[in-house]
């Protein structure tokens, strides 16, 4: 079924009646050619590229839970290409393009919305990183613009340009950046991979990994063994866990990133917004929550939640920068977990398990990631080869010292 | 006014009148209203619109789970949107308005939306609004953005102030209905150190709000008896308007105050809120039911609330809601609201209860077997639709109606670990499961222990168990009635029945959403964005769930199970952030010249949180440049002095603290004599430099290690990290002195003159007895106690004195006066900059964290000869390749050129593109010295391709320019001059 | 005699002081500090030239002991030697002399500011401050923590007295938040 | 989250700075020959268990004693807390 305006005015004169499951709840078979284990926004979207665009068609996500439950479902919905390292950028200026004709690929309105990102600076020294970041964007081909405190001031006018303690200096732009409805984006892609033929099996737990000979041949789940000549594995948050049943450890801690959001306000924030002094982003949701974050907690956690001094540390942070919030409400917090990679940089690549793959390592950027990320899946999994914008993401990158490591933290998780 | 609704009793002073404003207009109300009340008093039954339809909504509760009954409170910078009527306490002064309405409460242009509500069913916006792609931006999002949202921001700072406190206890008793003050009693008569919160701004719950007696009292009596002698209890701390909004880790729980949100105005220094972090050992939480309504077409309309709502406001606040009333219930409960409204006056149109067998009334007619099956008035409730058992309908006239479809537990605080609630068939609602946060219990109608004798025992049993008391106190007599709720959570047939009353999600919605497959709870949430309002579905969540369940044929705990997240309400976010805001978001450090530099007018620039000279502008002088170059001119001709305060010190003692720093820095220290100072560079594990700075060995068993700026917190926390984790029994013994000493670099080739004058005559520091990298403890001005450091930042002979840090202001001032006769400088940290790039000395711009000491120049100083931190994973493949960065200096050909720091460096010839870029510009200053621009830079193969000419791009700045790399060391590459 | 004129931790002259209502904030300056950490393996035997110093045995974890001059826990085998400054002005040289190589030895009399809170109800401000628990505060009690993210000792001389000791660079900061729980608790 | 200190008694988990795995102990001798092998797993790959984790916290506004915490990681229960110093040496480092 095609959704259109035309269709949902069809429908409203119907009485409705005409609408169907966005997706079937089939049975699993008992071998496909490739099963991606996550049904969350990565696992989804890598299905609908093997099916769209690789012309696989056999193939099943299997997800533990409800599908878009991992961390799609709990992000700040920013969407974004400003990266620095030559690893990165080419990476996520090809997700900002796939993003930018999602909704007509997949014929499902995620909501992308154009609306920018400002990253703003406060001392010289950050200046002199964002030029420099900001030129690696433009000469990858992605857009970037440099504000001086002026500039900033008459786009937010509502900063605290008088009474800061880290008085803004500028801003480096990204006018392509924005935010899409996150739930949106896993269920379009559920939906349009289903169309495709893609079996996606909810309430279907991985409990193992059937490995003969160094070869994977399918998954244990709660619901039986499922036979693949291929699995990958998309799970961030988990990866560890998951891969763990391979017997593999991995360059990746699990932490909790919280986020918050407000109760609904008519419009105040014109797009994304960074502080560069503390530990905030925000940007406003359509329906007029204020959507913010900031740090992890800071330790290693599968729970899904967090505590006060983070939420503290946020909403100064927060106040330091938009003194104007400080009588909205914050209406509710929640926590993600996340793959917190030795270097801040993800993972796309074979293992040393024949016919394993591996995707995650995402950190707390996964979500802007998720078109790009299942397009390299897919063509790992279709092809046994990287995509050429994904060539970095090796799994044997520490041995070799080829970090990815835009902030220069180092092999320490919780600082990236 | 008059208050036309306003009845006898209740829990107001009469005696005083306040008076306040709604959408423009002045009422009058009573200390002890509520804003919802005192409208209710004045027959103000529309409030506000509906999120997505504009409907127009009156109240639904009398408490912080109001979904509709939302205002605008205060003006100016003070306003503050969707604030619940129901928890806004009545102060004198007080203005509201209403909100999400245009232009006004009454002709709200937006409720066109309604009409059209066949369009706008759930998700619709997802199956739309795609083509063409660039429209979404332009012309559907800024509408729907228009549309959406409840209040507005006043986009002014908030004026006010929030406080943030810390208080332990043994037990924190959560509500002060019957089990919580049953619970604090026996608590509190026990000894144990209790606090005893509650939301509301009078404490007692429930019981202010009926008529039955407890003991020999009314019910409001024996609360406020109880909380007489609670509060006389010097080990129980009572927090009224306090709400507990989360349950976190480990018996911590976060508590907001209202300390001032009753109050026409703060006093000075007042906080208005204080956000509370409450330390318990125990929690108890009694924090009672919410009464759930019954879905039935346009169940929305002002007037229409919970049954227990409108007995609130008869009893607690002697107000009807209207003179006319209806009930629409499935329980006894419904039948007490009525009972209690008749007593004090108010018309019963009827009671309308769907059970065949309800109990009957001689005071007013109950309509068996019967549901409500519409309602009429536009603006607020004028007639219900009744269908009767026999298939007859009649129309009830009346202005409110109360409904009530039973009662569900608060057990929200439950659920903030993740804890899972587990439905209770009996009460065909969910109760706390086991799964509870740590040290928490739960009593009372929370726990599903609905009578008010019950919750007093529970509440009791619960105290006591928590603190291992043995005997209970003696519980007075009280109602006991049992309770059995039979589910009814919709009328069959209705369509546009609403669940969630503020998000306008309906029955039909609802069902709409497993017709899509959208069917886990979770799906249904998001899809059709049920319980996502600002009141987290507290009176919608469970019955859209049973909606559900019924749709899909299974039981309630099949379908899932619905929890909930911190916040209990919603919080301010000033409340979170408290004091740390404006100019105290960070500690400010100062060294102890601040004043000194203020006063000889230094601009200032922050290094993470110190304030440091960042130039001294001589009069004449207009552009910073001008004052830079002057100090650098007069550095390198003369001398010049640089607080350098702010440099991490940390005194490494033991007699092992050689063998300590020969491991943490990645050069030898082992052999370091006593009075030399060396350079050191410590990499971190991962082979990547982490600081660099100096070591001074003052004795054998004694080194100052100074760090930069910046990583003086990181890098003591590592040698922490190292002395007690890898090497336990080293005998090293460290401590910060980065505060205890003022530190000044002296420089210039009059160095060694202007010290001379102010270093006690029994120290030599000429050239032979204190060279280059010497050290030693001295005495200044007649004996005071310095240390002094030979070493050089700026590439000239120069010192760095320190003295205690109260005599570094002295000093300071000391130095200036005697060095008039060399003219000398101060100088900041921007001729420091320049001097140092002068010198190619790497700092925090090079220091980045992606550079090896290969990568820096300083490969040869990575000792190989012993096992040092990060000496082995710095020898990876891809970190020694020989295409790697390396640092060199960078010319402009045309001196003039800006050079910019973040320009990325190309070939001459060739593309301009990532794929061909060879490396970027780190810093960059205006040397005087060279009368040229000068930068530093990391380049490919850097080292071998010196003299070459290159591209420095920054297409971001819109610079092309042509440079040519030479050494990073611009001026005196031989050190000569240092060693002067 | 040198003839350089101190400054105190706020930069003034003279050291300051601040009441609100029944509570008083005043800063001290004339207080000398020495770290002792003792050497590795000389643990127990540090302790006996600590007692000789403060005439005291040495305190136990969290606590202080001593009159004139008194030590105060500050880490595993670490204390913090407090004196008068007048008559303790090279302290750190004379607490060396006394521990020998049994300890390192570390002047810190500059490294901090000392503000001293004093009424009945300084419960109510250190609440606002703090998150130590107050009901530990007896006196004896010495404890590191943080205020305002500033890491601060608290030592608590008597049931209206305790002394607060932040970084010197930061007293104004912590001045700043002393002064404002004062009236906020007011 | 409170933090039992071994000497100090409980603390709010916001005086620490938590570091990771307390593997991080176990640091490898430089000079072996396999040295290169050795750090790569010591740096770089973690157990992340779901469940019991021991890790590393300093109490940076405290005593500045490093701590090995053994909490676990799906419900933050802490069921150990010791000085790394102590761990260490038990852990048979020394010098």
């Amino acid at each position: 079924m095609r959704y259109s305006g035309f269709r949902v005015i069809k429908e409203a004169l119907t009485g409705h009646k005409g609408w169907k499951p966005v997706w079937r709840e089939p049975e699993p078979k008992p071998h496909y050619d490739v099963i991606i284990i996550g049904g969350g926004g990565h696992g989804l979207a890598t299905a609908h590229y093997l099916s769209k665009v690789y012309g696989l068609r056999n193939v099943a996500v299997v997800e533990k839970g409800w599908i878009g439950g991992g961390n799609v479902g709990r992000n700040t919905t920013i969407v974004r290409s400003n990266y620095l390292l030559d690893g990165n950028e080419p990476f996520y200026e090809f997700s900002l393009k796939l993003w930018e004709r999602l909704e007509q690929d997949v014929n499902y309105n995620a909501m992308m919305s154009q609306r920018g990102i400002i990253n703003l600076y406060h001392t010289d020294g950050q200046r002199d990183a964002y030029i420099r970041r900001g030129n690696a964007m433009i000469l990858n081909g992605a857009d970037a613009e440099l504000l001086d405190a002026d500039q900033v001031r008459a786009e937010h006018p509502y900063l605290n340009f008088d009474d800061a303690r880290f008085p803004i200096k500028g801003g480096l732009v990204q006018r392509r950046a924005g935010t899409a409805r996150h739930d949106a984006v896993a269920w379009g892609y559920a939906r349009s991979a289903d169309l495709h033929g893609v079996d996606i099996i909810q309430n279907c737990e991985v409990t193992g990994l059937r490995i003969e000979n160094g070869t994977c041949l399918g998954v244990e789940t709660s619901r039986g063994f499922i036979g693949a000549s291929k699995v990958g594995c998309a799970v961030a948050g988990n990866s560890g866990r998951v891969m763990g049943m391979a017997g593999m450890r991995l360059p990746i801690e699990s932490h909790v990133l919280q986020a918050f959001v407000s109760e609904g306000l008519k419009p105040v924030l014109p797009s994304v917004i960074t502080f560069g002094a503390g530990h905030f982003y925000v940007s406003q949701s359509d329906k007029g929550g204020l959507v913010f974050g900031g740090d992890i907690d800071g330790y290693n956690t599968y729970a899904q939640r967090g505590n006060l001094p983070v939420v503290e540390d946020v909403c100064e942070g927060g106040m330091a920068l938009m003194p104007m919030i400080g009588r909205a409400r914050l209406l509710r917090m929640w926590g993600g977990v996340m793959d917190m990679s030795m270097d801040g940089s993800p993972i796309i690549d074979r293992t040393p398990v024949q016919g394993l793959y591996f995707n995650g390592g995402w950190c707390y950027g996964g979500f802007k990631a998720t078109p790009a990320s299942g397009y390299c899946f897919a063509h790992l999994l279709a092809k046994d080869e990287p995509h050429p914008v994904a060539t970095a993401y090796r799994l044997d990158r520490f041995r070799t010292g080829r970090m990815i490591d835009e902030k220069g933290a180092g092999n320490q998780p919780n600082l990236h | 006014m008059t208050q036309a609704n306003r009845l006898t009793g209740g829990q107001i002073d009469r005696d005083t009148t306040l008076n306040f404003r709604f959408d423009g207009r002045s009422y009058t109300a009573h200390p002890g209203d509520t804003l919802a009340s005192a409208l209710l008093a004045n027959n103000v039954r529309l409030i506000g619109r509906s999120f997505k339809y504009h409907r127009p909504r009156g109240l639904l509760t009398a408490g912080s789970e109001e979904p509709n009954g939302m205002v605008e409170l205060r003006s100016g910078a003070h306003k503050e949107p969707n604030t619940r009527a129901t928890t806004i306490e009545m102060f004198d002064g007080l203005i509201a308005n209403s909100q999400n309405r245009w232009p006004s409460l009454r002709f709200d242009a937006m409720a066109v939306n309604d009409m059209f509500s066949n369009f706008l069913s759930a998700g619709f916006y997802y199956k739309t609004f795609m083509w063409p792609a660039a429209f979404w931006e332009k012309l559907y999002e800024p509408i729907i953005r228009r549309a959406a949202g409840l209040g507005s921001l006043s986009m002014q700072p908030d004026p006010d102030e929030y406080d943030k406190g810390f208080r332990h206890c043994d037990l924190l008793i959560i509500g002060t209905g019957p089990a919580g003050l049953m619970a604090a009693l026996t608590a509190g008569r026990a000894g144990a150190d209790v606090i005893l919160a509650d939301e509301d701004f009078m404490l007692g719950g429930r019981l202010n709000s009926e008529t039955f007696s407890v003991g020999d009292h009314s019910a409001t009596d024996w609360a406020a008896q109880a909380v007489a002698e609670l509060s006389a209890m010097p080990n129980v701390r009572l927090m009224p308007r306090t709400t507990v909004i989360g349950a976190f880790d480990h018996g911590i729980y976060g508590a907001v105050e209202r300390t001032g949100d009753h109050l026409p105005s703060l006093p000075a220094g007042k906080p208005r809120q204080i956000l509370w972090r409450i330390y318990s050992q125990k929690a108890l939480l009694c924090a009672g039911a919410t009464e759930r309504p019954i879905a039935f077409e346009n169940n929305d309309r002002p007037g229409i609330m919970t049954a227990s709502a409108l007995r609130t406001y008869a009893n607690r606040f002697a107000v009807t809601a209207a003179p006319r009333v209806a009930i629409f219930t499935n329980n006894d409960d419904g039948h007490r609201t009525a009972a209690d409204l008749h007593a004090k006056g108010v018309k019963i149109a009827a009671v309308v209860d769907v059970r065949e067998d309800a109990p009957l009334s001689y005071d007013y007619e109950v309509l068996k077997g019967a549901q409500v099956l519409n309602t009429k008035g536009r603006l607020g409730l004028s007639f219900v639709e009744i269908a009767l058992p026999d298939g007859s309908t009649r129309m009830l006239d009346c202005g409110a109606l109360g409904v009530s479809g039973g009662w569900n537990p608060n057990v929200h605080l439950t659920c903030h670990q993740r804890g899972q609630p587990v439905w209770n068939e009996a009460l065909a609602s969910f109760v706390p499961g086991e799964n509870l946060p740590v040290g928490m219990t739960v009593a009372g109608a929370a726990n599903g222990v609905m009578s008010t004798h019950g919750a007093l025992r529970s509440g009791a049993q619960a105290a006591a168990t928590a603190l291992n008391l043995t005997t209970l106190p003696d519980l007075p007599e009280t109602e006991d009635s049992p309770i059995a709720q039979e589910p009814f959570w919709y009328v069959q047939g209705c369509k546009r029945a609403w669940v969630d009353q503020q998000n306008d999600v309906t029955v039909k919605d609802v069902k709409l959403s497993y017709q899509e497959g959208f069917r886990s709870v979770e799906h249904l949430k998001r899809y059709t964005t049920l319980g996502m309002a600002t009141d987290q579905g507290k009176t919608s969540n469970i019955t859209g769930l049973a909606i559900m369940a019924e749709v899909a044929g299974k039981s309630i705990p099949e379908t899932g199970t619905t929890i909930f997240r911190p916040p209990y309400t919603p919080v301010p976010i000033g409340a979170f952030a408290g004091r740390m805001i404006g100019k105290e978001f960070h500690l400010t450090r100062l060294t102890p010249s601040h004043h000194w530099a203020k006063e000889r007018g230094a601009v200032f620039v922050e290094a993470g949180n110190w304030l440091r000279a960042q130039w001294f502008p001589q009069t004449g002088e207009t552009q910073w440049r001008e004052s830079v170059d002057r100090e650098v001119r007069q550095t390198r001709a003369s001398v010049g002095v640089c607080d350098c305060t702010t440099l991490g010190k940390i005194d490494v003692q033991g007699t092992d603290a050689a063998d300590f720093l020969n491991r943490v820095y990645a050069n030898g220290f082992a052999k370091l004599a006593v009075g030399k100072t060396r350079y050191g560079l410590m990499l971190r594990e991962d082979g990547m430099v982490m600081d660099d700075g100096t070591a001074a060995r003052l004795a054998e068993d004694h080194f100052v290690v100074t760090t930069t700026t910046a990583n003086a917190v990181s890098v003591y926390r590592y040698m922490e990290f190292v002395r007690q984790c890898l090497f336990p029994d080293l005998d090293v013994q460290l401590i910060s002195t980065t505060d205890g000493w003022a530190q000044y670099a002296v420089a210039g080739p009059n160095s060694r003159k202007l010290l001379q004058k102010i270093v006690d005559p029994e120290f030599d520091i000429s050239n032979e007895a204190f060279p280059f990298m010497a050290c030693g403890k001295i005495t200044v001005c007649g004996g005071l106690r310095a240390r002094l450091f030979r070493i050089s930042f700026s590439g000239e002979l120069a010192f760095e004195i320190a003295v205690p840090a109260r005599y570094g202001d002295a000093l300071m001032r000391r130095l200036m006066a005697e060095g008039e006769e060399f003219d000398v400088t101060p100088y900041g940290t921007e001729a420091l900059s320049v001097m140092r790039i002068e010198k190619g000395h790497p700092v925090g711009n090079e220091l980045n964290g992606t550079t090896t000491a290969l990568n820096l120049g300083m490969g040869k100083m990575v000792s190989k000869n012993k096992d040092s931190i990060g000496s082995v994973l710095s020898e990876r493949e891809a970190l020694t390749a020989p295409d790697i960065l390396k640092l060199v200096g960078l010319k402009p050909i045309t001196p003039e050129d800006k050079v910019t720091a973040g320009g990325h460096l190309m070939n001459v010839e060739g593309p301009i593109d990532a794929a061909h870029d060879q490396g970027y510009v780190t810093s960059v200053a205006y040397s005087p010295s060279l009368n040229s621009n000068i930068g530093l830079g990391l380049l490919k193969r850097g080292d071998e391709r010196l003299g070459e000419k290159m591209r420095l791009v920054s297409p971001l700045t819109d610079l092309t320019i042509e440079v040519e790399i030479v050494s990073a060391h611009f001026v005196d590459p031989e050190g000569e001059r240092l060693r002067a | 005699m040198h003839d350089l004129v101190a400054t105190t931790a706020l930069g003034g002259s003279e050291p300051r002081v601040d009441t609100v209502g029944s509570v008083t904030c005043a800063e001290v300056p004339g207080v000398a500090l020495a770290s002792v950490a003792a050497r590795r393996g000389k643990e127990t035997q540090a302790q006996k030239p600590l007692a000789k110093l403060i005439g005291a045995p040495a305190p136990e974890v969290q606590r202080f002991t001593g009159d004139q001059v008194i030590a105060f826990w500050s880490g595993p085998d670490q204390w913090m030697i407090e004196a008068p400054f007048d008559s303790h002005a090279d302290l750190a040289d004379q607490v060396k002399a006394i521990f020998g190589d049994t300890a390192s030895v570390t002047e810190q009399t500059d490294a901090w500011a000392r503000f001293d809170l004093q009424g009945d109800r300084i419960n109510a401000v250190l609440e606002l401050l703090c998150q130590l628990d107050l009901r530990r505060f007896e006196p004896g009690y010495a404890a590191r923590s943080s205020i305002h993210h500033i890491g601060c000792f608290a030592l608590c001389r008597g049931t209206d007295h305790v002394s607060l000791y932040g970084p010197r660079s930061s007293a104004g900061s912590l001045h700043h938040a002393i002064i404002t729980a004062m009236r906020s608790a007011h | 989250m409170i933090i039992n200190h071994p000497l100090l008694g409980p603390r709010d988990a916001s005086e620490f700075t938590y570091l990771g795995d307390a593997s991080l102990i176990d640091r490898p001798d430089g000079m072996a020959e396999n040295a290169a092998d050795a750090f790569y797993n010591y740096a770089y790959l973690r157990d992340n268990p779901a469940g019991e984790h021991q890790e590393l916290w300093y109490h940076e506004a405290g005593d500045r004693s490093w701590l090995v915490i053994t909490r676990n990681t799906l419900t933050h229960e802490i069921s150990k807390v010791e000085l790394a110093r102590d761990v260490a040496r038990a852990r048979g480092r020394s010098k």
